[in-house]
């Protein structure tokens, strides 16, 4: 048992401090308002203040901290994307994400399970290749395997799939993982407020106040806020932040749904998607198999769950793994996620001179929250997004330069 | 699962329907600006609201407009495309 | 030592009928009808199973699937439910999550290292050395978990029903029955379940001594069997509540999907347990618990008990512990003042000690630590809700019975919509604004007195007949009477700890406290931080309680606290329920048999089965395409292409639409010809292709890829609502068949079966024809997607067999035989045809695979046109080249989606590739650098294994490759 | 009355016409139409004719009808009537669990009282569109089922499994 927590068997106080200071009130002005409390608006917050300098930051978030998509995904983190720039973007985020626990000191249970995106039909063998050759290209390790290794690294599965789409092979990515998601917002939220920058929860913005197209501060319901620089980090609320800026984007909202078993003995060591039976599972270190399944097929901004989204997936759950008959589904949920057309975020700057975007995340958000956190703060601090996310920028919808993603589209995320 | 009412078939669960949609009205594309263009093929009304939707009923295929609150998943009517001009009309 | 009762009316057992099992090696008699848990304590056996975390000894706490204390496997099951799975003959029976059983878990040695596991304790260690973690993943996942998977678990999958109903009501306890009956007798249908085995609720066992409640019951159930228009479900739990009424009812023989016009939520109240040092020892169980135990099973909860309460309700289960026979030593009540009205004096006659104002302090193990021994009891200050310890005593018994308060069972109402609200008079959430169609009734809304709850029963029902416009009185909402149900802060601090709130998780007073502490203080953090409620009881038990404890932490009433969002599912529902029996429709060609008898290997394409290929004996999958494609190049091939999208477009606007949808010109097309057809989206994206013959001046038949063919059709229809041009659209796709005969040898065995004239001169490529075929009526199109001589023939679905078979005879002697959808990739590859979706991508633009040719500008409109015109200013990102391998390349042979690499970066990727043996050279599509689209230009592909192989761009068909 | 019984009728000769004048047509024709959209009519010979929606017909003929016939023989290429090939798949399902098999194929009601009489559905059975209706023959309520004739084999199968598991019989 690690000496650390001898402490809290010894002391007769609880010796753990507040993860972050309870303010009253915001202050009048601050140099940079981040509006969204998620991984994402914290991880600017944190790394604002410990890349940039700069600390007198308020973080805006309208219900508590880490309750909107960081708390709602599946969880899942890699890298296997389709294009170099997604996938040198993404890698940059497992980068840091392997180490963070470290640096936030905090146990993210950042835990390297492997990740199999399961092809069932030749097509999405074409596109596994793809994706290998890729992000080989990018020193990322993915390759496809056969059956056998599959087989090997998921003894249970059933490889025929009862008979209903038999898996003719997977994109292997060794650095997939999976991660404690509330954890990676306390983290960022502790990192952050030790810098300095105020973190406010309950705390729903209004309106922007944008003057000569330039951003002049914030109403909140805690009072007016000054600003020059505001970033949006809201995930599935992103339209409702930009129609106050008065910017279009081709942001729609989708649910997203997830459930969760009881809990059980570990048996699946690895991360499973399957494309064509639109899975994706993984179990938690509680022993809960974690599921989720595709979009749901049309716009609704409310957090609902559907009958069925959860028959669909359990069908295919079976149809892999015939043995989970029954296994009992505990509780299911949804996120909303904010969709691009092209399947990439939306990052960077905007028309409206200190309006920053970080928002597109659609089903990935999670992963990307560290980097995206990095890439973030550095294009507000620098007034100008470094080359890492000049891919994702809004203006390239204008430029007809959508990027590559939408190739991976049928594959699960 | 939540219902749909068809206006030729009547009301259905959603399964039976494909979304199709935002209804929207392209600019005048001789007119029209490169950006402005831009914006119709890829931007969206993403807030929240009330709003005009394409919807299909598959087994009928029959295509028809639902007016619809995006947050709260409300559908205040449906109707043919052909017959929005008299809905509108009516509701007056 | 038995704890069995005699004989009670109404009990749930059958003593005619013994059952024999076993439990962790030792043998066991039960009656019929006992469940795993009730057969257990009547024998005596406390421990039945053990703790999540700490691996405390755990028994019966509420016997009613509110709690997870006791789960086990029959070694073919887990997670099992022993409180209420019934017991069945034979059963060898094991608790989950033990090392070594229940009893000598070594597990249990976790419980005495607790301090060292504060709240949130996995977030505080185990991440540095990070090279120790997976170390520490590994025991913690070992450690946690619950039952063991059984990997031989049969696949189930059960039949899943629709239903529909005027009136669901959900539990039918006395408020149900009674809405049940006043909705039926005005004329209603009306669905009526509960997850219990009989119908009753608590009037099957909450009879606080007397038969009162019992011989209402058995009224209300002759009144529900006397009318026919309700339908009972028992053993039936309402998993969750969806949009529109519509709620899945769990049987264990399956999913029942109930669409109602209107729902009556009838659902209860969980009982909520007081939170006191060691409450969760085996012994010491909720006074619902005892009363099920005693009126359903026959069995004594304990000898010597001590009622714990702090709401009138306990006063009823002393009494209902003294008409089973056990001795209550005292009842302790934490109000101030006591109470419990009459049964207070019945008690008080029958010489039972009441301490009002008192609590329990303490439970007391046996020294095994494995159940109650006694219970330590001082007073109370109900105020500042402290034990005044000072002169607390100690009460030998063998069990503690709680009763402190309810929680509702509102979980469906939550999903509902449902605005709830704190009572502060029943110290309880109760719905305050329901929406449409949505009723509550009985304890769920705060009403808790017998007669009450029947009335209220009535009032729903006459709302819901109100609301489905049944003429129905008017009746008042009942308001609770009577002193609260539930206390406000049932809850007794002591410094040791291991007062538990969440029996699920292990979770005490002071990991709130602790939690808070640290900033997680708002309730839905708490959650998250704690654990509390994430079990998988979903905190029936514990939520009230957490909201409570954090209320106090931040000094706020308990309604600013709010409560966590309710999910589905009401229980946890097995996945074979669940996913159940579904439905794989796929669709078959008329050739499908013949394909089956001639071994051909099928592809799913969509819903559709393709033949792909047919190999010969001992064949390989390459080897039968190439000799499939070496036939159609040297005599004839014959491949059913019936699941092509066929859609005919009528009409005097015929034409015009056909302009605005796709790329092309159709309205000077000449009638029996045929012209490409590309589609794009309005961003300029290249969607599917096809081919659109005139028929007539006002009649085009368009055949298009199969896989888009739904999506295709679809799209035409929406355009036409939205052009409003004369047209009509007619989808043939099932209706006609369509079969390609290709190759040399083609022209000679159709021109055997038909009087059309074939010649060049009368039917010359891009032309099609309407005549018969082998007596079978078909549209002959003089296609070239797989040979410079091919015809594809359209003939009514039914009649293509026969097609099929004339055609088949007629090419005997030619050497014609079938091929597959596999085979006729490779020959439009020779023949340098594109396939959208395969060498396009969801991003590809006309130019990028120069169809410049099918790009009409100059035409007023079409779909993507004025995004092409903002795409053709910009610069081509990439361009698809055909391109070969050298003459004898001997190398690794580069894959489809290999990638082309100039100048180390990826410029492109192989869309197709494939060695053609007719041609005997490897050819393919790719994507290059603009710059290197000219023929003759070489660019490298890496293979799979990193080697590059240099590929050269070429001009298609192919077959130039030969003669040069 | 019989448990179940299955009856495969895609054999029956069938006509189809959908457009504006389609109905105005038919009845020049001597074919009577449903007035209402999803509806049906028999006409003599016990011809079926199902209005689709509101402007497609689809008429069926008994074992030994002739209306289709010469419904075909009659077509001519005329502006707003379209003809609609068709190689449906068809069924009959009766018996005392019929509802007990539909309630798992449709998410409907599809009940005496919820199904008006002459009321034609268009849903989805099995998980393919599919067109309903119910219709009493010689004392015995029935339901007819028509889907794409591609999916015939498919829906033969399903009907065939869930009759036979509710102890009913296939024709």
């Amino acid at each position: 048992m690690p000496f650390r927590l001898l402490k809290y068997a010894l002391k007769k106080e609880h010796p753990a401090p507040r993860f972050f200071k309870a303010h009253e009130m915001p202050k009048k002005s601050y140099d940079v308002v981040i509006i969204g409390g998620g991984g994402h608006g914290l991880a600017a917050a944190y790394y604002l203040a410990k890349d940039h300098g700069i600390s007198n930051v308020a973080v805006l978030e309208k219900g508590y901290i880490g309750g909107g998509n960081t708390g709602r995904n599946t969880a899942i983190v890699r890298s296997n994307y389709l294009t170099p720039e997604g996938v040198n973007f993404y890698d940059a985020s497992v980068k840091i994400y392997e180490g963070l626990s470290e640096e936030l000191d905090l146990n993210l249970f950042y835990s390297t399970r492997g990740h199999f995106t399961l092809a069932h039909t030749e097509s999405a063998m074409r596109t596994m290749r793809w994706r290998a050759e890729v992000n080989k290209h990018v020193g990322v390790e993915s390759r496809v395997v056969g059956p056998d290794e599959i087989a090997k690294a998921c003894p249970q599965l059933d490889l025929s799939c009862s008979g209903q789409a038999p898996i003719l092979g997977a994109l292997f990515h060794a650095p997939g993982s999976i991660a404690r998601h509330d954890g990676v917002a306390w983290g960022y939220a502790r990192g952050a407020d030790s810098y300095g920058a105020e973190i406010y929860q309950n705390t729903e913005v209004l309106s922007i106040d944008v003057k000569n197209g330039k951003v002049c501060g914030v109403q909140t319901n805690k009072g007016y806020i000054e600003t020059k620089q505001v970033l949006s980090a809201v995930a599935g609320f992103t339209p409702r932040i930009t129609e106050m800026v008065g910017l279009e984007t081709p942001i729609v909202i989708h649910p997203l749904q997830a459930c969760v078993t009881e809990p059980m003995k570990p048996w699946l060591d690895t991360i499973l998607v399957s494309g064509s039976l639109h899975v994706y599972v993984s179990q938690s270190s509680r022993g809960e198999l974690v599921m989720g399944s595709s979009l749901d097929p049309y716009e609704v901004h409310s957090t609902r769950s559907t009958l069925d989204f959860v028959e669909g997936l359990t069908s295919h759950m079976l149809d892999m793994f015939p043995f989970l008959s029954n296994v009992k589904v505990v509780r299911q949920w949804a996120g909303m996620a904010d969709m691009t057309p092209d399947f990439a975020p939306i990052m960077g700057k905007t028309p409206i001179e200190g309006f920053y975007l970080d928002a597109g995340w659609g089903t990935w958000g999670f992963k990307a929250t560290p980097i995206s956190g990095k890439t973030m703060a550095q294009t507000i601090a620098n007034d100008s997004a470094p080359d890492l996310i000049h891919t994702f920028r809004l203006s390239r919808f204008e430029d007809y330069e959508l990027t590559g993603e939408k190739g991976a589209a049928s594959v699960g995320h | 699962m939540k219902l749909l009412t068809c206006p030729i078939n009547g009301t259905r669960p959603l399964s039976e329907f494909i979304f199709g949609g935002e209804y929207r009205q392209a600019p005048d594309q001789n007119t029209c600006s490169d950006a402005e263009w831009a914006a119709y093929v890829h931007n969206r009304q993403g807030a929240p609201g009330d709003k005009k939707e394409w919807w299909y009923h598959s087994p009928s295929g029959t295509w028809f407009i639902a007016e619809r609150n995006t947050q709260t998943d409300k559908v205040a009517r449906t109707y043919l495309l052909a017959d929005a001009k008299k809905v509108v009309k009516e509701s007056k | 030592m038995s704890l069995r009762n005699s004989y009670k009316p109404g009990e749930w057992i059958n003593r005619a009928k013994e059952i024999n099992f076993t439990f962790e090696g030792e043998a066991f008699t039960a009656f019929e009808g006992d469940t795993i848990s009730s057969a257990l304590w009547a024998a005596g056996q406390k421990v039945l199973g053990r703790s999540f975390k700490y691996h405390r000894p755990r028994g019966v706490l509420s016997l009613a699937n509110h709690d997870v204390n006791i789960l086990m496997t029959d070694g073919t099951d887990t997670n099992m439910r022993a409180d209420v799975v019934e017991v069945k003959d034979g059963m060898t029976l094991q608790a989950v999550n033990t090392i070594g059983g229940v009893k000598k878990d070594k597990n249990n040695y976790i419980d005495s290292i607790s301090p060292l596991l504060p709240v949130g304790f996995y977030y505080k260690a185990f991440h540095t050395p990070r090279k120790l973690f997976p170390f520490w993943e590994h025991m913690i996942r070992k450690a946690a978990g619950l039952g063991i998977v059984n990997f031989d678990y049969p696949r189930i999958l059960k039949r899943k029903l629709h239903t529909h109903c005027d009136l669901l009501i959900i539990g039918a306890g006395p408020s149900g029955l009674t809405a049940a009956c006043k909705a039926a007798s005005a004329g209603l249908q009306v669905t009526l379940i509960d997850e219990n085995r009989h119908l009753g609720g608590s009037l099957s066992y909450d009879h606080g001594g007397h038969k009162v409640s019992a011989e209402y019951g058995e009224d209300l159930l002759k009144k529900i069997e006397s009318l026919p228009n309700i339908t009972v479900r028992v053993g039936a739990y309402a998993a969750g509540y969806y949009p529109d009424h519509f709620i899945p009812i769990v049987e264990t023989g399956g999913i029942t999907k109930v669409r109602a016009k209107a729902v009556i939520v009838a659902s209860g109240a969980f009982e909520q347990p007081p939170v006191f040092r060691y409450n969760d020892l085996p012994g010491v169980m909720l006074g619902s618990a005892a009363q099920r135990l005693i009126y359903r099973y026959g069995v004594k909860p304990c000898h010597n008990g001590i009622v714990f309460t702090a709401n009138d309700y306990g006063y009823r289960v002393a009494l209902d512990l003294l008409a089973a026979g056990a001795n209550v030593l005292a009842v302790v009540d934490l109000r101030a003042g006591g109470n419990g009205g009459l049964h207070n004096l019945e008690l008080c006659k029958r010489g039972v000690k009441i301490y009002a104002g008192h609590c329990v302090y303490e439970a007391v193990a046996t020294s095994d630590k494995s159940k109650v021994r006694g219970a330590v009891i001082c007073a109370y200050d109900d105020k500042n809700n402290v034990a005044l310890t000072d002169n607390k005593f100690t009460v030998d018994c063998d069990g503690i019975v709680m009763s402190a308060g309810w929680a509702p069972a509102a979980a469906l109402l939550y999903q509902a919509g449902t605005a709830m609200q704190f009572d502060y008079d029943v110290q309880q959430f109760v719905p305050s604004r329901l929406l449409d169609g949505i009723f509550a009734a009985g304890k769920v809304n705060g009403i808790f007195e017998l007669d009450q709850r029947m009335r209220d029963g009535e009032r729903a029902a006459n709302d819901a007949l109100n609301y489905l416009g049944k003429l129905a009185v008017n009746t008042n909402a009942e308001k609770h009477s009577g002193g609260a149900p539930s206390h406000a802060y049932a809850m007794v601090p002591h410094p040791k700890g291991k007062n538990f709130v969440d029996f699920d998780e292990d979770i005490q007073i002071k990991d709130f406290e602790n939690a808070a502490k640290e900033g997680f203080d708002n309730i839905e953090l708490m959650k998250r931080f704690t654990t509390v409620g994430m079990g998988p009881s979903q905190g029936k038990h514990s939520n009230m309680n957490a909201i409570r404890i954090l209320a106090k932490i931040r000094g706020l009433p308990v309604e600013k606290i709010g409560t966590t969002t309710s999910r589905p599912f009401f229980h946890p529902t097995p996945m074979g329920h669940l996913g159940g029996r579904g439905f794989h429709p796929h669709r078959l060609t008329s050739l499908h048999d013949w394909h089956e008898a001639h071994g051909a290997v099928f592809t799913d394409i969509g819903a559709w089965k393709r033949a792909a290929y047919y190999p010969q004996f001992g064949q390989t999958k390459a080897d039968a395409i190439q000799a499939e494609a070496m036939a159609v190049r040297k005599s004839a091939g014959l491949i059913d292409v019936s699941s092509l999208g066929k859609i005919e477009v009528h009409g005097p606007a015929a034409a015009e639409f056909l302009e605005r949808f796709f790329t092309g010109k159709y309205a000077n097309q000449k009638i029996g010809t045929w012209r490409y057809t590309l589609l794009l989206d309005e961003a300029g994206v290249v969607v599917d292709d096809g081919v659109a013959s005139r028929v007539a001046d006002d009649l085009f038949y368009l055949s298009i890829g199969t896989a888009n063919a739904a999506m295709v059709y679809r799209e035409m229809q929406r355009c036409q609502q939205e052009w409003r041009l004369d047209i009509g659209l007619v989808n043939v796709t099932g209706a006609f068949g369509a079969i390609n005969i290709a190759g040399p040898a083609a022209r000679e065995i159709l021109s055997s079966l038909t009087e059309l004239d074939l010649s060049t001169e009368a039917f010359p490529l891009g032309h099609f024809r309407e005549t018969t075929v082998a007596n079978v009526p078909t549209k002959v199109i003089r296609a070239s997607f797989v040979s410079d001589m091919a015809y594809e023939l359209h003939s009514p679905m039914r009649q293509v067999p026969q097609l099929w078979n004339a055609l088949m005879d007629a090419g005997k002697q030619k050497g014609l035989r079938a091929f597959g959808s596999d085979t006729q990739r490779l020959l439009r590859l020779e023949m340098g045809h594109t396939i959208p979706g395969i060498d396009t991508d969801g991003l590809t633009n006309p130019y990028e695979i120069g169809a410049e040719w099918v790009i009409k500008m100059d035409k007023p409109y079409f779909v993507g046109q004025r995004s092409l015109s903002i795409l053709s200013k910009r610069p081509l990102r990439k361009q698809l080249v055909a391109f070969t391998l050298a003459a004898n390349f001997k190398g690794e042979v580069p894959l489809e989606c290999n990638l082309v690499i100039d100048s180390g970066e990826i410029a492109g990727r192989v869309t197709s590739i494939s060695y053609s043996k007719f041609i005997d050279r490897i050819i393919g599509f790719a994507y290059v650098a603009p710059a290197k689209k000219a023929v003759g230009s070489s660019f490298d592909i890496r293979t799979d294994n990193g080697l590059l192989v240099a590929a050269t761009v070429v001009a298609t068909p192919f077959f130039q490759l030969q003669e040069a | 009355m019989p448990i179940l019984r299955v009856i495969d009728l895609s054999a029956h000769e069938r006509y189809g016409v959908k457009g504006p004048q389609a109905a105005k047509w038919l009845a020049s024709h001597g074919v009577a139409t449903p007035k209402n959209a999803n509806a049906w009519v028999l006409n003599k010979g016990k011809t079926l004719v199902m209005r689709l929606g509101t402007s497609e017909f689809l008429i069926e003929d008994q074992t030994d009808g002739k209306t289709c016939e010469k419904l075909a023989s009659d077509t001519k290429r005329v502006v707003g009537v379209y003809k609609v090939p068709h190689a449906d798949a068809s069924y009959l399902l009766a018996g005392s669990e019929v509802l007990n098999m539909l309630s798992e194929l449709c998410s409907l009601d599809l009940g005496e009282s919820a199904l008006a009489e002459n009321e034609l559905v268009m849903t989805q059975l099995a998980g393919i569109s599919a067109t309903i209706l119910r219709q009493r023959m010689d004392k015995e309520t029935v339901y007819r089922v028509w889907c794409d004739g591609t999916y015939g084999v498919y829906m033969q199968h399903v009907l065939r499994n869930i009759a036979v598991e509710l102890g009913g019989s296939v024709a």
